[in-house]
């Protein structure tokens, strides 16, 4: 653990991702402590410039609204969006994509239809038609993209599996007489277990992106102050008021950027060909 | 007068390696038409060495001190460019790993004819011609339909024989070959020495030779160069220092070379019941899975395979590569499910035998790997590995966990071992716990396949001890496939050979050693390299 | 090959049929239909205008029904008929694809040329200032909002400096035809298509980049060396040809996602393709229009992804020729 | 000034129509362009007054049951075909009577059309119909021609997709997804009319593009409602830019509120004028609307015939509304709102009312839908408080009646009452009020009418709703009667 710790801050972009990541995290934690009133309460004329006044620090939108108070409320909503919808895809790929390598065969086929099936259909356009028929709210646009975004966890984890399954160590566990869940979950998984984190954090990323731009078409859950919902509902005022889509996609690229070079860290510190070399 | 000369050669690695340095002051001379051999176990230098001679090491591995003559000048000197007016012409070399040292997208030809053109040399139909002769040169057989092929058409020999036409294309100087014949079987492996040999007499090129087989050098060697860590400690003619080694290391290396002759325990009797019984094992299996062009292609592993085995008895199964060694073992253990035949454990047949029933007899029948290092799951503790097996079937935690401890005393790893994780063992230490993992469901027969293979001689000696104590403490019945005749001859009470998927010759170790009836069986044995060295070893000692 | 061919044509069949039926169900399940969409437009309606309407549509038939009269259409490549426009949704469609066509391939094309050349560069210079400028950029543009972008290059390009037009397919009435035609779409074109394809471009950088360090590390790559070949014929011939089969593979994955990022696009840019046929057909509940642009935007991504495969065969002949 | 002739007009259209005849289809897009091709036989100045358009003259009797038209001669639809009573008839009683909800409700009072000559057409009433002058404008009685369609299947005849009319313009060419262009009508019955030579209709769906379209010079003419009400300050700042908010008179647009009336907390009317004073109207229409528009005072809009301004004060004032919402029987439930899925500015004024209930304790949930979900739940009642807005027709007969009728609180329609507001007494006062001749008889009794709805609050009434025209300076006369830019453009000149 210490040695992959080190490992990974030997990427100086990586520790750069950390560092904005935790504080994104402790802005989202916070938000309810540091902006105790809601973020819709209009509480100024709109369109205050930032800067122009002291408490308000990055200004007002078009209602009026704290922007800073938007974007900290909005941190929590693109997290939880992100990692929820990433965790529920997980559940889905991982599994999906274990049997289809470790069963092989017909078991296999099935699957791999099943999973080129939804990678066949455009994925953003399924998440439209997704949320034009179950309507927007954050449960369901966190569905939306987690149904989605699995193909590729699936087709990544029986790749993975496909190559474990034939090692020795997997044969090893056979002959102890190990049952196949036992063998998938204890043996195989947790040596497949880099590469899907790595793709775990791309996926976080993807899935802020998508929100925000299902957000900006209007899909969103209208209840929900998020970053994409921000710039959607700003970019009307895009040409004065630039700064209002500007801010909170910074924030999405900031935070997408961190959670990138997080996993360009993780994948340094977690290959195993530089792994094995510091034996 | 030397063609290569090197001075106090230092090799710094960078930092995070397991050592300072590579080679450290290193010191050689190469003369014209002469083979040197270069050897000594993994990681002693030997390949960073020759890489430095050719201007390849891998980034952040730099020579530090020395020189390097060549040609009268400092090789260490000259630019990149100079350099690249060196390599492939003046010196050549070729690697390990036939299949990964061919680039898979390229046809054989273009890859050879590249050669000339990097080197300005000939006209494109002339390099043509040249590329047919070098194949046909190095025996590549019906040259003018493999110089349009590509890598992965050839056989690990053909490939082999593909990177030395590529070598030999401009009759370079200086030919290095690093470990050339180690991923080849025997007779392959014979072929290609031969092939150098008589290359270089043709040609009076040089030679270095780097490998860690003692046999192969006793074949070829004219002068030995003897590395551990970084150092070479010994030097001198082949017959020096093959006869008569000096330093401790060498001699320590060259003891652990498993002989072919000698004393066997010879074969037990074929008394009471046999423990296994194969009966008309057959294994097929059908390839291309129809996705592309999907012909498809059924290749029988295993044909008509019937032998017994007996209690306390060790047969050794040779062969050379893709003879179906493998394939049969794991039809017994049932990791592969074989398409016809028997196997009768302990007078039962688990050859069709479904899921549960079959988990609760396979505990009697367990395997030892090739690979020291993918057979342990490198994410699992010592502890876990030996304990989970017993557990499955039943055995307390607690009880587990003692049996293991006793199973690290009994294959000589400390208690301690216990909480460690598999890559903080040597491949030796390794391949102990995988035997401790066979051992920890009370089998009454184990399947070693190519145990020892994947170590060095040192280190394949004590393995091959502790498993023939073992043997004989828990009078297990063993199954030892190996391609290493000479591992077979050691600790095998009856050996089976098997080509192309059949058994050909069954007998006890001693009969199938010292007088084959099969010509097949001859041929192996003759392909053994270092023979007359083992008989002069024999001869001194 | 043939084989190979009209296997994967067959299952395609199959995996377009799951679509339509999928989407037609997820459709139908979405509350409200397009004769109330319509009359909603109207801003009045009765019972009797509404019954109309669909009856006039056969939306008043049961749902299997419908289900089965609209595939056994689809099986002949019938599209049906759109509620909304009163055209066949062939046709419909047959209008709008060369503009998504024209958009999504323009889009392909270029981040798949800028992005192997962008990466290629930024391996040969791997660890310089070169190398961290193009990771970089890559690694911005990949983490950018693609609207979000859309959305500033107007701005800038097309308010600001003038440059460019910010939207629209062609200059509506200047009757351009021939060359000047093709050049006055060609100008419309650069905004929508690069802003589409820079978020690929950052992916196939980043592949690309990492995939010939990769493959520079391999042993043929030293075999190569041995040889004496210069530095640039080794990238070019052998670790450049290695290096692109996992971005054709991604490339070909991709395709689908292409399609997605033009609804966006099209949105933002006026851009007259099936994008936005589809997002509008959504919001109308056309039926036919969704499932139609579902059912060619799938087939698009089948035909994009057997090419690819095919491509592969001819770069890889480890697949042309096995066995 | 002098108008000038030819010139290429370039107009916003959004969303793309879904067909041009506009006898079949009625939404905002079609009627806009289909103004151009069809025509009625009255046009509307801004205070509603009818004026000659293709009848030349028309008289009433003292009964108000015999209206007589006569129609202009000469007049030839765009096939050559010559435009006669015989039409007129078809149309009416016809075509419209088929498929115009709208027109077919206020046909009911219809007793029989007769064509005396091939210029005169009389309309015998059952019983006199207050409103019955303001039906005759394209989008509620378009003259639809009787030789191409009499016989046929309306909705599937191919003419459908070469809309034919009388009007100024002819349809040339829908490049779907792009355009409609429509050319100058070269035998148009006004000497020298239209003035311009053609017309581009521009589809571009995205609110802020049709902005940039405009800056850029690509189109010229904004009608109401195409860009962002956000956008519209600086556009207006351009130059050479005019803008009006004339031409929505005999709309009269007025945006409330739905109110469930069924469904408690809402059917206790404390919790209802709770709500109606909670909301900051001034605050969405200077915020959210530009300062366009009206606040507005109940269910009748200022511009419709008949408004009066007597009716109990609804206005902002938070403090009444916790006390009232303090008495009523409101005990923190969540209330449901359906926002109107017509572009930003609603989805913030639903998220600005949102906010205006929390300030008086009320919990408040948007629910987001589009198009047909919004149609789908306000049709099945399945909302709390739902925004919509809807034309009044310049006659509260017309375009607020329907929406307080008991009896048409049936679900099935998101246009009918709604709310289901059960008032008999209105119902009957209704009734009698479209059927009085004299206009002093209707305003008194729509005086009273509004009075006793606004006092029972079954919806919160919002804004007037003021959507700006907005055009280049030197594009003259692009609004001249009540109907704005749904009419054609045939007094439009481009100044050179
Ligand atoms: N690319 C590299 N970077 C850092 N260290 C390296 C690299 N390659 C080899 N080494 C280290 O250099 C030392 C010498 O390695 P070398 O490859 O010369 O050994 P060898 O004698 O050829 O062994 P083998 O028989 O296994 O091929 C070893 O300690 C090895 O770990
Ligand atoms: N899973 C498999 N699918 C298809 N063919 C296989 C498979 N496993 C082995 N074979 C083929 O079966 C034959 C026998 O293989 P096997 O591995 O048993 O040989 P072996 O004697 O163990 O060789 P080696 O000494 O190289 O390990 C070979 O031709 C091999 O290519
Ligand atoms: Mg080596
Ligand atoms: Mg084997």
């Amino acid at each position: 653990m210490r040695d992959f710790w080190k490992r990974y801050c030997r990427n100086r972009g990586a520790l750069i991702g950390l560092l904005i990541l935790t504080l994104v995290i402790l802005i989202a934690i916070l938000a309810p402590l540091l902006f105790p009133q809601s973020p819709w309460k209009m509480v100024q004329r709109p369109f205050l410039p930032p800067f122009s006044q002291g408490d308000l620090l990055l200004g007002t939108d078009a209602v009026g609204r704290d922007v800073m108070a938007g974007l900290a409320h909005g941190a929590y909503v693109s997290l939880l969006v992100g990692l929820v919808s990433t965790i529920v895809a997980l559940a889905i790929g991982v599994p999906i994509g274990a049997s289809a390598g470790y069963f092989a065969g017909r078991v296999d086929d099935a699957l791999m239809r099943f999973t080129e099936f939804f990678q066949t259909i455009p994925s953003f356009a399924l998440a439209i038609v997704l949320l034009a028929t179950f309507q927007p709210s954050l449960t369901f646009v966190i569905i939306a993209i987690a149904i989605v975004s699995w193909p590729p966890v699936a087709r990544l984890v029986r790749g993975e599996v496909l190559s474990l399954r034939t090692r020795e160590f997997i044969e090893a566990a056979t002959l102890s007489g190990l049952g196949n869940l036992q063998i998938i979950t204890r043996h195989i998984l947790p040596n497949a277990l880099p590469p899907i984190i790595v793709l775990a954090s791309l996926m976080v990323a993807q899935a802020i992106l998508l929100e925000s731009s299902l957000s900006f078409l209007g899909l969103g859950d209208p209840n929900i102050m998020s970053w994409g919902y921000m710039i959607g509902a700003a970019r009307t005022v895009i040409r004065e008021q630039w700064w209002l889509s500007f801010i909170p996609g910074m924030a999405i690229l900031l935070t997408v950027l961190a959670l990138n070079l997080i996993g360009e860290g993780l994948n340094d510190a977690l290959n195993p060909r530089l792994t094995r070399k510091s034996k | 007068m030397s063609l290569l000369s090197i001075r106090d050669l230092t090799i710094a690695l960078p930092e995070g390696a397991d050592r300072d340095h590579a080679a450290r002051d290193i010191s050689f001379d190469l003369a014209p038409g002469e083979i040197l051999c270069i050897v000594g176990e993994s990681g002693s230098g030997k390949s960073m060495s020759a890489n430095a001679v050719m201007g390849l090491l891998p980034e952040g591995v730099t020579p530090v001190s020395g020189r390097i003559d060549f040609d009268g000048r400092d090789i260490l000197g000259l630019s990149e460019k100079e350099m690249l007016a060196l390599r492939g012409s003046r010196i050549s070399m070729i690697f390990q790993e036939p299949l990964s040292a061919l680039n898979p997208l390229m046809r054989i030809g273009a890859q050879i004819e590249e050669v000339f053109e990097a080197h300005g040399a000939l006209s494109g139909a002339e390099r043509h011609e040249q590329a047919l002769r070098l194949l046909t040169e190095v025996g590549i057989p019906d040259p003018q339909v493999t110089i349009r092929a590509y890598p992965f058409q050839l056989s690990g020999g053909q490939r082999q024989r593909v990177m030395i036409a590529m070598a030999l294309a401009l009759e370079p100087d200086i030919l290095i070959a690093d470990e050339p014949t180690t991923a080849l079987d025997v007779t392959t492996q014979a072929q290609i020495l031969e092939l150098i040999e008589n290359l270089r007499r043709k040609r009076n090129m040089a030679v270095i030779f780097i490998t860690h087989d003692f046999g192969v050098v006793a074949d070829i060697a004219d002068r030995v160069i003897v590395m551990q860590t970084g150092e070479i400690v010994e030097t001198g003619s082949a017959d020096e220092v093959l006869l008569h080694p000096q330093h401790p290391y060498t001699n320590a290396l060259i003891e652990a070379i498993p002989r072919l002759t000698g004393d066997h325990s010879g074969g037990r009797g074929d008394t009471g019941e046999p423990v296994l019984s194969v009966e008309g094992l057959c294994k097929t299996f059908s390839t291309g899975s129809g996705k592309f062009f999907g012909k498809r292609r059924v290749v029988d592993a295993v044909q008509d395979a019937s032998f017994h085995l007996y209690k306390g008895e060790t047969i050794g199964i040779v062969g050379e590569s893709g003879s179906g060694k493998s394939t049969l073992g794991r039809c017994i253990v049932r990791l592969l499910a074989p398409s016809k035949g028997r196997v009768l454990l302990e007078g039962e047949d688990i050859a069709h035998m479904p899921g549960a029933e079959l988990r609760e007899r396979r505990r009697r029948i367990q395997m030892i790997f090739q690979d020291p290092f993918s057979s342990l799951n490198p994410r699992s503790r010592v502890s876990r590995i030996l304990t989970e097996g017993p557990i499955a079937y039943g055995a307390t935690p607690g009880d587990a966990r003692k049996r293991a401890g006793e199973l690290l005393e009994l294959v000589g790893l400390d208690a301690s071992a216990m909480s460690r994780f598999p890559h903080e063992f040597s491949g030796g230490q390794r391949q102990r716990i995988g035997i401790a993992r066979a051992l920890a469901l009370d089998p009454a027969i184990v399947i070693a396949d190519e145990a020892v293979s994947a170590l060095d001689v040192s280190i394949q000696a004590q393995v091959l001890d502790l498993l023939a104590d073992l043997k004989a403490r828990l009078n297990l019945s063993m199954l030892f496939i190996t391609h290493d005749l000479r591992v077979a001859a050691r600790i095998c009470d009856r050996i089976i050979v098997m080509q192309k998927g059949r058994i050909i010759e069954t007998g006890p170790a001693d009969k199938v050693l010292r007088d084959p009836d099969t010509d097949y069986t001859r041929s192996l044995l003759d392909a053994i390299p270092g023979q007359d060295y083992e008989r002069a070893l024999a001869g001194a000692g | 090959m043939t084989r190979f061919i009209l296997g994967r044509l067959v299952k395609s069949v199959f995996i377009l049929l799951a679509i339509l039926i999928l989407n037609f169900f997820l459709i139908h399940a979405a509350p409200g239909d397009p004769a109330a969409v319509m009359a909603g437009e109207a801003g009045a309606a009765d019972e009797k205008f509404l019954a109309d309407l669909r009856a006039q549509f056969g939306l008043d038939q049961p749902l299997y029904v419908q289900l089965w009269i609209y595939l056994k259409g689809a099986v002949q490549l019938d599209l049906g008929f759109s509620f909304r426009q009163q055209m066949p949704v062939a046709d419909l469609i047959w209008n709008r694809l060369p503009a998504t066509l024209l958009l999504t391939g323009a889009a392909f094309v270029l981040s798949l040329v800028l992005g192997v050349i962008a990466g290629v560069a930024a391996s040969a210079r791997q660890g310089t200032w070169g190398d961290t400028v193009i990771s970089t950029l890559a690694l911005l543009f990949y983490a950018t909002p693609l609207f979000w972008v859309a959305l500033m290059a107007v701005v800038v390009f097309s308010v600001w400096l003038g440059w460019l037009p910010g939207f629209g397919f062609e200059t509506i009435g200047a009757g351009y035809t021939g060359f000047a035609r093709a050049l006055d779409i060609g100008r419309h074109l650069i905004l929508p298509a690069t802003t589409l394809g820079l978020f690929f471009m950052a992916i196939y950088t980043r592949m690309t980049r990492a995939s010939m360090l990769e493959v520079s590390r391999l042993d043929f790559v030293k075999t190569a060396r041995a040889k004496g070949l210069r530095h640039g014929v080794i990238q070019r011939r052998h670790v450049l040809r290695n290096a692109l089969l996992p971005v054709i593979t991604l490339a070909g994955l991709q395709a689908g996602q292409v399609f997605g990022g033009a609804v966006l696009t099209e949105t933002v840019f006026a851009w007259p393709g099936i994008g936005r046929l589809m997002f509008e057909a959504i919001n109308q509940r056309d039926y036919n229009v969704i499932l139609g642009v579902f059912f060619v935007s799938a087939a698009m991504v089948l035909l994009f992804n057997l090419i690819t495969d095919v491509i592969y065969v001819f770069v890889d002949p480890r697949i042309r020729l096995t066995e | 000034q002098e108008p000038q002739a030819g010139g290429t007009l370039n107009v916003v259209i959004q969303p793309e129509p879904p067909g041009l005849m506009i006898g079949l289809i009625q939404n905002g897009p079609t009627q806009m362009v289909a103004g151009d091709i069809y025509e009625s036989l009255l046009r509307y100045d801004t205070d509603l007054n009818p004026h000659p358009g293709l009848a030349k003259e028309w008289s009433v009797s003292e009964d108000g049951l015999t209206y007589t038209f006569k129609l202009h001669e000469g007049v030839k639809f765009h096939d050559g075909e010559e435009f006669t009573s015989e039409d007129v008839k078809f149309s009416i009683d016809v075509f419209l009577r088929e498929t115009h909800p709208r027109l077919r409700t206020s046909l009911e009072h219809l007793e029989s059309i007769e064509t005396p000559d091939p210029y005169t057409v009389v309309f015998k009433l059952k019983n006199p119909f207050g409103p019955f002058l303001g039906l005759f404008e394209p989008g509620t009685a378009p003259m639809i021609p009787k030789h191409v369609y009499e016989g046929t299947d309306f909705a599937n005849n191919p003419a459908n997709n070469t809309p034919i009319g009388t009007g100024p313009f002819k349809f040339d060419k829908w490049e779907k997804g792009s355009y409609i262009h429509l050319v100058k009508n070269e035998d148009y019955y006004l000497e020298g009319k239209p003035y311009l030579d053609e017309i581009y209709y521009h589809v571009i769906p995205d609110a802020a593009s049709r902005a940039v379209a405009y800056e850029t010079g690509k189109v010229d003419v904004l009608p109401g409602g195409s860009v962002e009400n956000f956008d519209v300050p600086r556009i207006k700042e351009m130059e050479n830019t005019c803008i009006t908010d004339k031409g929505w008179e005999l709309f009269g647009p007025l945006a409330w509120m739905w109110v469930n009336n069924d469904n408690p907390p809402l059917d206790d009317p404390k919790v209802r004028q709770a709500i109606m004073h909670a909301i900051d109207r001034e605050f969405a229409r200077d915020a959210l609307w530009n300062g366009l528009g009206k606040v507005a005072t109940g269910p009748v809009s200022s511009s419709t015939r008949f408004y009066s301004d007597a009716t109990p004060d609804i206005s902002y004032d938070p403090e009444k509304a916790k006390a009232l919402l303090e008495e009523s029987s409101y005990d923190g439930e969540t209330i449901r709102l359906l926002g109107l899925p017509y572009g930003e500015t609603w989805q913030r004024w639903a998220e600005a009312v949102k906010q205006n209930l929390a300030e008086i304790g009320m919990d408040v949930e948007i629910v987001a839908s589009d198009v047909a979900g919004w149609n789908q739940k306000v049709s099945d009642r399945d909302y709390d408080l739902a925004f919509t807005y809807l034309y009044q027709y310049g006659d509260p007969a017309l375009g607020v009646a329907r929406n307080y009728f008991s009896d048409n609180a049936e679900k099935g329609s998101p246009w009918n009452n709604v709310a289901n507001y059960q008032n008999p007494e209105i119902d009957k006062m209704f009734d009698e009020a479209a059927l009085m001749v004299s206009p002093e008889d209707r305003e008194k009794a729509y005086a009273e009418i509004q009075d006793i709805i606004v006092s029972d609050a079954p919806n919160i009434w919002l804004l007037e709703l003021g959507f700006p025209t907005i055009s280049r300076c030197n594009i003259h006369d692009p609004v001249t009667t009540a109907i704005g830019v749904n009419d054609s453009f045939r007094d439009t000149w481009i100044e050179k």
